[in-house]
């Protein structure tokens, strides 16, 4: 190890050390090489992702905040703003699922609260290897007690999320957390030190060994060289956010605070410097009066990632009065330093100067590498005489209803909290969850989605498709999409074909996002997630968030009234990629946004005007699994004939096609097909009534009652869990 | 004049501010009562002590809490025959405080439960209940971890109970009140089931019991 | 300042789910000769004065314990 | 059956809010004296066969203990 020169060692290329020197004018100090290392490396730089995200649209009417603050910041209406972004914490879970999780949540969380909002909505989207691996079991088991654990302790709701299962998660489980928050009348917050003079105060739990080293190894490493570095877990501490959570809402209503910002990966270096890089200011900390919990070294103290701390810039004549603040919520605060003229972060420890040296280097100065970009060989379509036609449709569709990924995930969701704050409209389980804005006759729509199967084929199609998929499901509940964050979850972009796959995910989504008119306002990369023998599926991941002009508006996917009548708009599905043919490879029609866009707005505006009964995106699983959804979620069932000169099967649960199945009064039919685009296809399947769900396929008949269909989803997932 | 009713705010306290809405959805005044002082806000005509994992659920839930400077008054006020009710977090904070009967117990489920829950009322001669009969139906939810009521269920004055005695509480104990009836405390969230929109309004019936 | 430990475990009589599930889980695990298991807490205090014994007994008294399901003892160290 | 008794505590150095919120509550209740409190669990279990300790050994490495976070010990009772 010690013939390995430190600069390997932090994880730093021969090429990037010498450039160091180069910038400073000088060698530098061995704090100042690991803050540089941490800085440098992609979880901060974003050094080969930074190039590609300037693809997303991020602008409009409604956009107060976009990229490049801790959370982009959306105005909805009513002088309401309301922040959101998502985050990965996947290394850390994979590491140690219940803490790696928890502290995911804790960080997401900070985010919002850096913008002086008041967090009121978490989601959290996840992937991890088949359930039938005990080690997925594990991981995915403790990861959601993890997620509940801190969500439940600080009182924020987790509405919503997603989950799948597939093998090439094994290694690398995925763990995203969404967070959603109200700004206050204080107004956006920011990052940006300011005014010379000015207190640093650092207030929150106190310092300790926890995630030394994490930033660099832990999230840009693969996962063998950091399972060596086990001790520096972290342990989230809920109680303590909550405090926070309500200590600094109380400081940004009554306009205490010149800056905000959270400590997470790289701690006070990170926090620091790009304080200190945004305002164009420099600030000089004494290490000396950051409080501890053990001993530490100046370097130490300077990147460890002990959770629960903030860092805030206040006027010296309010400062007594924000630290008796913090004291009221038994939270220690500590002036450590005060903003400067100049440029540079400075940091003493016993009298003596540590680190000295202009903040940007670290905060914008990272070199910027473009990824290579081999293109993948184009799939070819699956072959449906490899897939056995099964002898009982009826069965197969149970068999289907029970699979872990299309399965009911109410085991998930009933373990997190998802009413406190008493504004869940619609609670997890349908398209898109529904929150009240408080004070406020306008509710918002929240919903996570990724084509990762999709994205592995055909990674621009798959980028169309997840935005596309985000879209629908907003528009199902009546919510109309106005802005997007999210979060890119993909292997080592250096090799293979990734870097394609990224460039490519990135153009698809900008392309459907451009297409909708909803800018992406913050997000997250997450890359490396491999190990020596597996890589994870492209998997971007998009949050996306809606609005209501009415809360009470909101449209479930429950089947309501015997004799309602049920359409289908949209393209059929194809068997490629889906969750039935369970075959990976093959290769989808081009989604056409155009058309999928118009589908969307189709049941956007029956929604607005009131014609929808019920409205349900069609997914995983196809067709069938849509119409058992909403035969189970009403307690009716429905008859549905579908013509086609395809295979039964293919039919029943082939996916894609930009789908949506909605139901409405009989005499409101003509008024809905008048509002169709003409690109749009509108059919009419048969009727809601009776007490099971029956596909008439041409010829075919199959009949599932609405009980049996129930009994499989219900029992998938705590059977493959048992 | 409108019934003033005292919120309690410890550490950790999650509920506050949707108990408050409740309360003043209910036509009574709402006023914060800080966990550090001595005594109740003054004109306070009933307590009210939300949700929440006070202290971090750390220990015992509710039992650091139950400590706190704010409960000598809360106590003298529940002597006195004013009515308290606590929910959830505050209903554990009372057990521990030695105001209702029984303590609180890990969820035999072994998790966190979220989900609508429908209660049967087992004493109808209570302010929490007014208007309903024994055996009448209420939904209100649940969200807890440490939800099951462990105590003797012979003497104590069960007010509801579970329909689906999900969390394993002792005779499936969803609410119990002091001997006097001034005093209760439940597990299900009667101030997140107070509006149509979020599903339910049955919560407003037992926190009437708040309004002389 | 002593060294004490406080042990608080749940009254012998009253059901112990998460020592049942315990069991049940190293039962799984192919653990076989596994019969009752039961789960408390072990607090360390250090503790000043004259009477590290009788102050954590109060403590036990007023906040650590819960005498309707724990009971506990008090050990005090070096 | 042999009586075994596993102590799990958070590691040195392991943040361990629950000790700190404990040693909070323990002062504001007036006990002026008490310096660390760290909380950990204890767990008795009765296990039949040759090797007791070995075998609880195991099942911390398992089940019990989380080697990230926490130490344990095993002590082999009546
Ligand atoms: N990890 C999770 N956390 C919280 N809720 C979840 C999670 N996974 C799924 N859900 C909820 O279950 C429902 C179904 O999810 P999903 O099958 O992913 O929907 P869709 O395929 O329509 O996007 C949604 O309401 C979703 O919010
Ligand atoms: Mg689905």
């Amino acid at each position: 190890m010690s013939d390995v020169p430190l600069h390997r060692q932090l994880g730093l290329t021969d090429d990037e050390a010498a450039l160091i020197p180069e910038l400073l004018g000088r060698e530098p100090t061995d704090p100042e090489l690991v803050m540089f290392s941490l800085m440098w490396s992609e979880h901060c730089s974003y050094k080969h992702s930074k190039p590609l995200l300037r693809g997303f649209p991020t602008t409009g009417a409604r956009v107060l905040q976009g990229p490049g603050e801790n959370a982009g910041v959306v105005d909805v209406g009513d002088g309401i703003a309301v922040a959101l972004k998502i985050e990965s914490h996947n290394h850390p879970s994979a590491v140690e699922p219940f803490e790696g999780a928890a502290t995911g949540v804790g960080g997401i969380v900070r985010d919002i609260i850096a913008m002086g909002a008041r967090p009121i909505a978490l989601l959290d989207s996840l992937r991890f290897g088949e359930l039938t691996s005990a080690r997925s079991r594990h991981l995915f088991t403790r990861a959601v007690a993890g997620i509940g654990h801190y969500g439940n302790c600080i009182g924020v709701p987790t509405v919503g999320g997603e989950v799948s299962f597939d093998d090439r998660y094994e290694e690398s489980c995925l763990v995203n957390a969404m967070c959603v928050g109200i700004l206050g009348p204080g107004g956006i917050l920011r990052a940006a030190a300011q005014g010379p003079g000015n207190a640093l105060v650092l207030f929150g739990n106190k310092t300790g060994r926890d995630g030394i080293g994490g930033a660099s190894v832990l999230a840009s490493a693969e996962l063998d060289e950091a399972e060596d570095k086990r001790p520096s877990v972290q342990v989230s501490d809920p109680f303590t956010e909550r405090k926070l959570m309500d200590c600094c809402r109380e400081l940004a209503e009554s306009g205490t605070l010149v800056a905000l910002q959270d400590l997470g990966a790289a701690g006070l270096t990170s926090a620091a410097s790009e304080m200190a890089a945004k305002g164009g200011v420099g600030l000089d900390i004494d290490l000396d009066l950051v409080p501890l919990r053990e001993t530490l070294a100046p370097a130490e103290i300077l990147v460890s990632e002990s959770q629960e701390r903030m860092l805030a810039v206040v006027l010296p004549e309010k400062l007594e009065e924000m630290i008796a603040v913090c004291r009221r919520w038994d939270l220690d605060a500590t002036a450590i330093g005060s903003v400067t003229e100049g440029e540079n972060l400075v940091a003493r420890s016993g009298g003596a100067v540590v680190v000295d040296l202009p903040a940007r280097l670290l905060a914008d100065d990272a070199p910027v590498y473009e990824v290579p970009r081999v293109p993948a060989p184009t799939g070819t379509p699956l072959d449906l005489a490899t897939i056995p036609e099964p002898a009982d449709l009826a069965a197969a569709w149970a068999d289907l209803l029970a699979r872990p990924n299309i399965a009911s995930k109410r085991w998930i969701y009933e373990r997190y909290d998802h009413l406190v704050g008493a504004n869940t409209i619609r609670r997890p389980g349908g398209d898109a969850a529904v929150v009240r804005l408080p004070g406020s006759d306008r509710a918002i729509a929240l919903t996570t989605d990724c084509a990762e199967r999709h994205c592995e084929i055909d990674p621009r199609g798959g980028g169309r498709a997840s935005v596309l998929e985000a879209a629908r499901n907003l528009a199902c509940v009546g919510a109309r999409p106005v802005a997007a964050t999210d979060c890119l979850n993909f292997p080592n972009p250096e090799k293979g074909s990734t870097g394609w796959r990224l460039a490519e995910s990135i153009a698809g989504m900008a392309e459907a996002l451009t297409a909708l008119d909803v800018p992406v306002v913050s997000g997250n990369v997450s890359l490396y997630n491999e190990s020596a023998t597996r890589s994870i599926l492209p998997t971007p991941v998009v949050g996306m968030m809606g609005l209501l002009e009415r809360a009470d508006s909101s449209v479930g996917h429950a089947f309501a009234d015997a004799g309602d009548v049920v359409l289908l708009v949209g393209d059929d599905g194809v068997l490629d990629a889906s969750e039935y043919a369970a075959s990976p490879g093959g290769a989808l029609p081009d989604v056409d946004v155009s058309r999928e866009v118009a589908a969307i707005e189709l049941v956007l505006r029956a929604a607005e005007e009131g014609l929808l009964r019920s409205a349900h995106d069609v997914s995983g699983g196809g067709l069938a699994v849509a119409l058992a959804e909403c035969a189970m979620a009403g307690g009716i069932g429905a008859t549905a004939r579908v013509d086609s000169g395809r295979r039964d099967d293919e039919v029943m649960f082939g996916e894609g096609g930009g789908r949506m199945l909605v139901t409405l009064a009989a005499g409101d039919v003509e008024r809905f097909q008048g509002l169709a685009d003409p690109s749009v296809r509108v059919r009419r399947l048969g009727e809601v009534g009776g007490d099971a769900i029956v596909m008439r396929v041409g010829a075919t008949e199959v009949t599932l009652p609405v009980e049996r269909a129930r009994e499989a989803y219900e029992r998938g997932l705590p059977e493959a869990l048992a | 004049m409108s019934t003033t009713v005292a919120v309690l705010r410890f550490p950790g306290t999650l509920d506050h501010d949707s108990a408050v809405r409740a309360v003043e959805g209910l036509g009574a005044t709402a006023v914060e009562a800080w966990h550090a002082d001595a005594a109740l806000p003054a004109g306070t005509d009933a307590v009210l002590l939300p949700g929440g994992f006070s202290y971090g659920d750390h220990l015992r839930c509710g039992a650091i809490a139950s400590r706190a400077p704010i409960m000598g008054a809360v106590r003298r006020h529940a002597e006195a025959g004013g009515r308290v009710v606590g929910i959830c977090n505050g209903f554990q904070v009372l057990c521990e405080a030695g105001l209702l009967p029984g303590a609180l117990r890990r969820n035999s489920t072994l998790s966190f439960v979220c989900r609508q829950m429908e209660l049967e009322v087992a004493d109808d001669e209570t302010p929490w209940t007014p208007g309903l009969e024994t055996g009448a139906v209420i939904s209100i939810p649940i969200k807890n971890n440490e939800g099951a009521w462990y105590g003797d269920a012979g003497t104590a004055r069960v007010v509801l109970r579970y329909r689906d005695n999900l969390l394993g509480s002792t005779d499936a104990v969803a609410g119990v009140a002091n001997a006097a009836g001034n005093v209760m405390g439940l597990m299900p969230h009667p101030e997140e089931a107070c509006d149509a929109l979020l599903g339910s309004t049955d919560g407003q019936i037992v926190l009437a019991g708040l309004i002389a | 300042m002593t060294q004490v430990i406080v042990t608080v475990m749940p009254k012998q009589g009253v059901l112990d789910p998460q020592g049942q599930a315990v069991a049940g889980a190293l039962g799984q695990l192919g653990f076989d000769g596994v019969g009752e298991v039961r789960i408390g807490k072990r607090i360390e205090l250090s503790i000043a004065g004259d009477d590290p014994a009788g102050q954590a007994r109060a403590m036990c008294e007023q906040l650590l314990a819960n005498a309707l399901i724990e009971d506990y003892t008090v050990e005090v160290g070096a």
